[in-house]
């Protein structure tokens, strides 16, 4: 009884204009990836922080477990090894998660793509953002947070496909 | 010892301190009784997928093995390959790969030493390490334009000419380089803190690293003098001047010394290479002569590829090759059946050589020793699983 | 099976605490190496190799690029009555072959290379929009230059 | 209107506001999200970068950690499956609540404290001795290898950093002959800071200041290198910003109390100071973040030690600092005849 109300009373308050536009806001400032590295882009995901480029000016902070987390980056190819991983990591994740597919591997395959151990990411996620390149440059991980920023501050319909 | 008193840590592959890879630690209180590590997470099968390309299209294929260190991958490669069809690069040709694949070793060296910083809490190595990359990144860039995978050596040259001003571009990223390692040295190097984590830890002896056959920067720290560019010298290593960089503790901490030692004398050989780059042409004449005149290299920074290389056909045979790349000794294996695919592709990756020193250094140590080897052993795991 | 005998090292060395702390506030007043992406775009050089671009009017259908293609990303696609490549950023790895084995320079290069996209088939490009222009944003741009004092430095140009 | 009045008088009375607003919750909150951007933004400078930014780019991103919080707030709280519940959620409470209460303890000036003890100096520092006690529980309660050890490692940390910090402290009382903070600060009034009195108590303090905290070289309970996070990896959502929100109001608290007990308090008492008996909390408060400011710093300086060395540092080197300390004091007693 006494939880039903509450839960009622909480759905009715989040779904108040004022707190869902600063649940929206806060949590496109907060975009925290998780530190899992699936393959070889992981290098250039590592450039995308360093002084150069310096991502977390966005918010955008690489922290530790994936629990704390709200992004799953896939960098680059994920071999049918690395997907079991890549699922669990997605389901320890809270809600809100949004997952990133970064590099040509973790879209279609890319240069591996007639290889016997590869998945692609998005058969077993779902994937907001798509990055190309082989490795893509810092500056396209950068332009894709902004994307994500604004699709989660615009309410942009989160998978279109599916 | 019974089950109950150890306990077995999964560390990986989402763990900070794990990379590509699960390492699997069985611990008896803090001191680690057996260490596996499990890799195969980054298996692409480089090599079963190398059978169904031609020979051009595997350049970028081996680059991907190891993203951080593609000049050297894709030169083994390429030496191997010209190995087979008979033919050698112009000298011009010669000293540009080096050039490239010295930068890249610096900037190679620069990433596992900014890991090995994050690895053991310095997030301050790891910046300073990574953006006193990007000069590097910003050098390889202007010659072959791309970030990273630079696909630049090709059967019988390279892909670009030195652009202009590049000389003097990379003399000041040079002398940057230069002034930065004394930064790093006081930060982190010689950083007492540093100190305590990393001397005596990890340590693999003379005789060990021989006999488990460690190579590259790993082996030169415990005190072996083994580097493939003085052995069996390749392209113009005969022609520079520098030294195998050696040190005798074998601990995380010599390594750390070998990597920067070798910092300083991949600047030296690039200076040394900037001053003596002979004029001439880039690609062999053999390939030369069947471009299209209008769009010959002379008339333009870049070569074209006759068309000829959308379909290679080595002759029946087989060639190796050894480079000394940033991570250790890379041995490439190639068979030709004489058709447009090879007929068996293999690749021994340094890090998969490497590999083994972790159950070997790490046995008897702390768990917090675990991220300080792993860093020192500058270990890449897509390298090691291809 | 003992654990190897080991030095804790010296925790006191005074000199060591001193330098780390003195080069560490010796940094706090040193410039950034930061360049602020999206306000403004670095100009990535003549011979950069980023997003293609077809010159439909000059190419010969000679399939020569997609014969080269290492990932299978160009591929002939049959307009009217030839065939010309079409591209999948889906799976191009950037290398440029296409670009260095065309016979008659109808592939190019442009400096652009930050792209992202929500779906996936905004990626698949035929032959037709294949040869538009890839979105370049309209932003002050700047240029990398080499510095002995900080590495690089970006000047706007 | 008169109860209207009464009950103003309520809320403003000094029993309230001290605990809720200052210095208590909602200063220790402001500070907390201040120290914690300065930390990012300081890290950031010197590896030459600019850290948080975008969020509000006139302030340098100083909402940065609003944002942050607005985010865990709204996030989905994770109970795992194998995990005691009810410690698993009332732990972080506790220990948030327990980091933050001996601020009730520091009088901010001569008569603005929530309530004045002659024992205040030691009440601050035993009421820090109990978090440890929620932090084993943290790490116990998750279920989860990576808290347990970094729990455990927390508890021998204690061992290392408290019986320093109580004999420096204890050094700091001989030399003042107080156990008071009101009369800690007063004796201090005559420019001889504790600082300068008793420089071995003041370095002892910092660095077992440093360890209670788990601030850099010494946050081997949280290496996330080797620990994910220690014993807040199965942490999620709001619970987690109070597991990491404890370890900073520990910061602020102890900052404060070596701004009070080393660097003067309140002192000097100069004009503006001496109009509102809030006014030389500001300055003690303004010490304070100075003494967080240093502390925080220290991340972007060192990597961090093992836990053994934690260990071997804190009983091989501070505890005979410490000691040497008390002896320092006991001379000064001795000559100066205090």
């Amino acid at each position: 009884m006494f939880d039903a109300v509450i839960r009622r009373l909480s759905r009715a308050l989040a779904r108040q204009k004022i707190l869902s536009s600063l649940k929206d806001w806060g949590t496109s400032f907060s975009l925290w990836p998780v530190h899992f590295t699936t393959a070889c882009c992981g290098s250039e995901f590592a450039a995308s922080f360093c002084p150069r480029y310096d991502a977390e000016r966005y918010g955008f902070l690489p922290f530790v477990g994936t629990r704390q987390c709200n992004v799953l980056f896939i960098e680059g190819t994920v071999t049918k090894k690395m997907a079991e991983a890549a699922k669990i990591v997605y389901e320890q994740m809270p809600e809100p998660k949004f997952v990133f597919a970064m590099g040509a591997c973790a879209i279609d395959g890319g240069i591996f793509w007639n290889s016997y151990n590869i998945v692609r990411p998005h058969e077993i996620l779902p994937v907001d953002v798509y990055i190309p390149g082989c490795p893509p440059r810092p500056e396209a991980i950068l332009k894709s947070l902004t994307m994500e920023q604004e699709k989660i501050r615009k309410k942009v319909t989160p998978h279109p496909e599916n | 010892m019974s089950e109950e008193q150890t306990l077995e840590l999964l560390i990986g592959p989402q763990h900070p301190g794990s990379g590509h890879m699960r390492l699997v630690a069985e611990m008896d209180g803090d001191v680690i009784l057996n260490f596996e590590p499990n890799i195969g997470y980054v298996h692409r099968a480089v090599e079963k997928i190398a059978e169904t390309k031609t020979y051009v299209q595997i350049i970028p294929l081996v680059e991907r093995t190891s993203l951080p260190d593609t000049a050297n991958h894709n030169l083994g490669y390429v030496l191997a390959l010209e190995r087979l069809l008979g033919i050698d690069a112009p000298l011009r040709a010669q000293y540009l790969r080096i050039l490239l694949a010295e930068i890249n070793r610096i900037h190679s060296h620069l990433y596992g030493m900014g890991i090995h910083g994050n690895m053991i809490g310095s997030t301050t190595m790891l910046m300073w390490a990574f953006g006193d990359r990007e000069p590097f990144i910003e050098l390889a860039q202007r010659l072959t334009g791309a970030r990273l995978s630079y696909s630049y050596i090709i059967p019988g040259g390279v892909r670009r000419d030195l652009p202009q001003d590049f000389r003097n571009d990379a003399l000041k990223a040079l002398s940057y380089m230069e002034r930065r390692l004394k930064d790093y040295d006081r930060i982190f190097v010689h950083n007492p803190v540093t100190l305590a984590r990393l001397k005596g830890v990890g340590v693999i002896n003379r005789i060990d690293a021989a006999r488990i056959g460690v190579v590259g920067p790993n082996l030169r720290a415990s005190g072996i003098a083994y580097d493939v560019r003085k052995i069996e010298p390749y392209c113009i290593y005969p022609d520079l001047d520098f030294e195998v960089v050696v040190r005798d503790e074998g601990d995380a901490h010599a390594r750390l010394l070998v990597r920067i030692g070798e910092i300083e004398q991949s600047i030296s050989m690039i200076r040394q290479i900037l001053g003596k780059i002979p004029d001439g042409s880039i690609l062999a004449d053999r390939y030369l002569d069947l471009v299209p005149s209008r769009t010959r290299f002379e008339k333009r920074s870049s070569v074209k590829f006759p068309a000829l290389f959308s379909g290679l056909k080595p002759s029946k045979g087989e060639a190796v090759s050894r480079v000394e790349a940033s991570r250790g000794e890379l041995f490439h294996y190639l068979v030709s059946d004489g058709s447009t695919h090879p007929y068996r592709f293999r690749i021994v990756t340094p890090s998969f050589k490497n590999l083994i020193a972790f159950k070997h250094a790490l046995l008897g140590q702390k768990l917090a020793d675990i991220p300080a080897v792993y860093g020192s052993l500058d270990y890449f795991p897509p390298e090691a699983d291809r | 099976m003992k654990p190897k005998d080991r030095r804790a090292g010296k925790l006191l060395g005074l000199t060591g605490h001193m330098q780390a702390i003195r080069s560490g506030i010796e940094h706090i007043f040193k410039p950034r190496m930061t360049v602020l992406y999206p306000e403004v775009l670095q100009d990535l050089g003549p011979n950069y190799r980023g997003m293609l671009k077809l010159r439909i009017d000059i190419c010969i259908s000679c399939t020569l690029c997609a014969r080269i293609c290492p990932s299978n990303a160009l591929k002939m696609v049959k307009v009217d009555v030839r065939k010309y490549p079409g591209i999948t950023y889906q799976r191009c790895i950037f290398c440029g072959f296409c670009v260095d084995i065309c016979p008659v320079d109808a592939l190019e290069m442009s400096g652009s290379h930050d792209a992202a996209c929500y779906t996936l088939g905004e990626q698949v490009l035929k032959p037709e929009d294949f040869s538009k222009d890839p979105v370049i944003e309209d932003k002050p741009r700047v240029k990398p230059l080499f510095d002995e004092k900080r590495g690089l430095r970006y000047e706007s140009c | 209107m008169n109860v209207v009045e009464q009950l103003l008088q309520i809320l403003l009375s000094p029993t309230i506001i001290i605990p809720l607003i200052f210095p208590g919750l909602l200063t220790t909150f402001l500070v907390i999200i201040f120290i914690a951007w300065f930390e990012r933004k300081l890290t950031a400078k010197v590896q030459l970068r600019y850290g948080p930014l975008y969020v509000l780019k006139s302030l340098g991103g100083l909402p940065q950690l609003v944002a942050d919080l607005l985010k865990f707030l709204f996030t989905e709280i994770i109970i795992p499956k194998g995990s005691d519940k009810k410690a698993f959620i009332l732990s972080p409470i506790f220990l948030f609540t327990l980091s933050m209460l001996p601020v009730v303890a520091i009088p901010l000036s001569n008569s603005y404290a929530a309530f004045f003890s002659d024992l205040s100096l030691l009440l601050v520092l035993a009421l820090l001795t109990i978090t440890p006690i929620f932090m084993l529980l943290l790490g116990w309660s998750s279920n989860n290898k990576f808290s347990f050890i970094g729990s455990l490692r927390d508890g021998y940390l204690m061992m290392a950093y408290e019986i320093p910090m109580f004999v420096s402290i204890l050094a700091m009382a001989v030399a003042y002959d107080t156990l008071d903070l009101v009369q800690v600060v007063g004796r201090q009034s005559s420019g001889l800071w504790g600082i300068a009195l008793n420089p071995l108590a003041a370095i002892t303090f910092f660095v077992a200041m440093l360890m209670t905290t788990a601030r850099f070289p010494f946050d081997v309970a949280e290496a996330e290198s080797e620990l994910v996070i220690g014993p807040y990896t199965e942490y999620s959502g709001i619970i987690f910003v109070l597991c990491l929100g404890a370890s900073y109001a520990k910061l602020s608290v102890l900052s404060l109390f070596f701004a009070e007990v080393f660097l003067g308090g309140w002192n000097p008492l100069i004009w503006p100071l001496t109009l509102n008996p809030i006014l030389p909390g500001v300055a003690v408060f303004v010490k304070g973040l100075l003494v967080m400011g240093l502390c925080v710093f220290m991340r972007s300086i060192y990597p961090r030690f093992r836990i053994d060395q934690v260990l071997k540092l804190g009983w091989h080197t501070l505890f005979v600092l410490s000691v040497a300390s008390v002896a320092l004091s006991l001379g000064i007693v001795w000559v100066l005849g205090f």
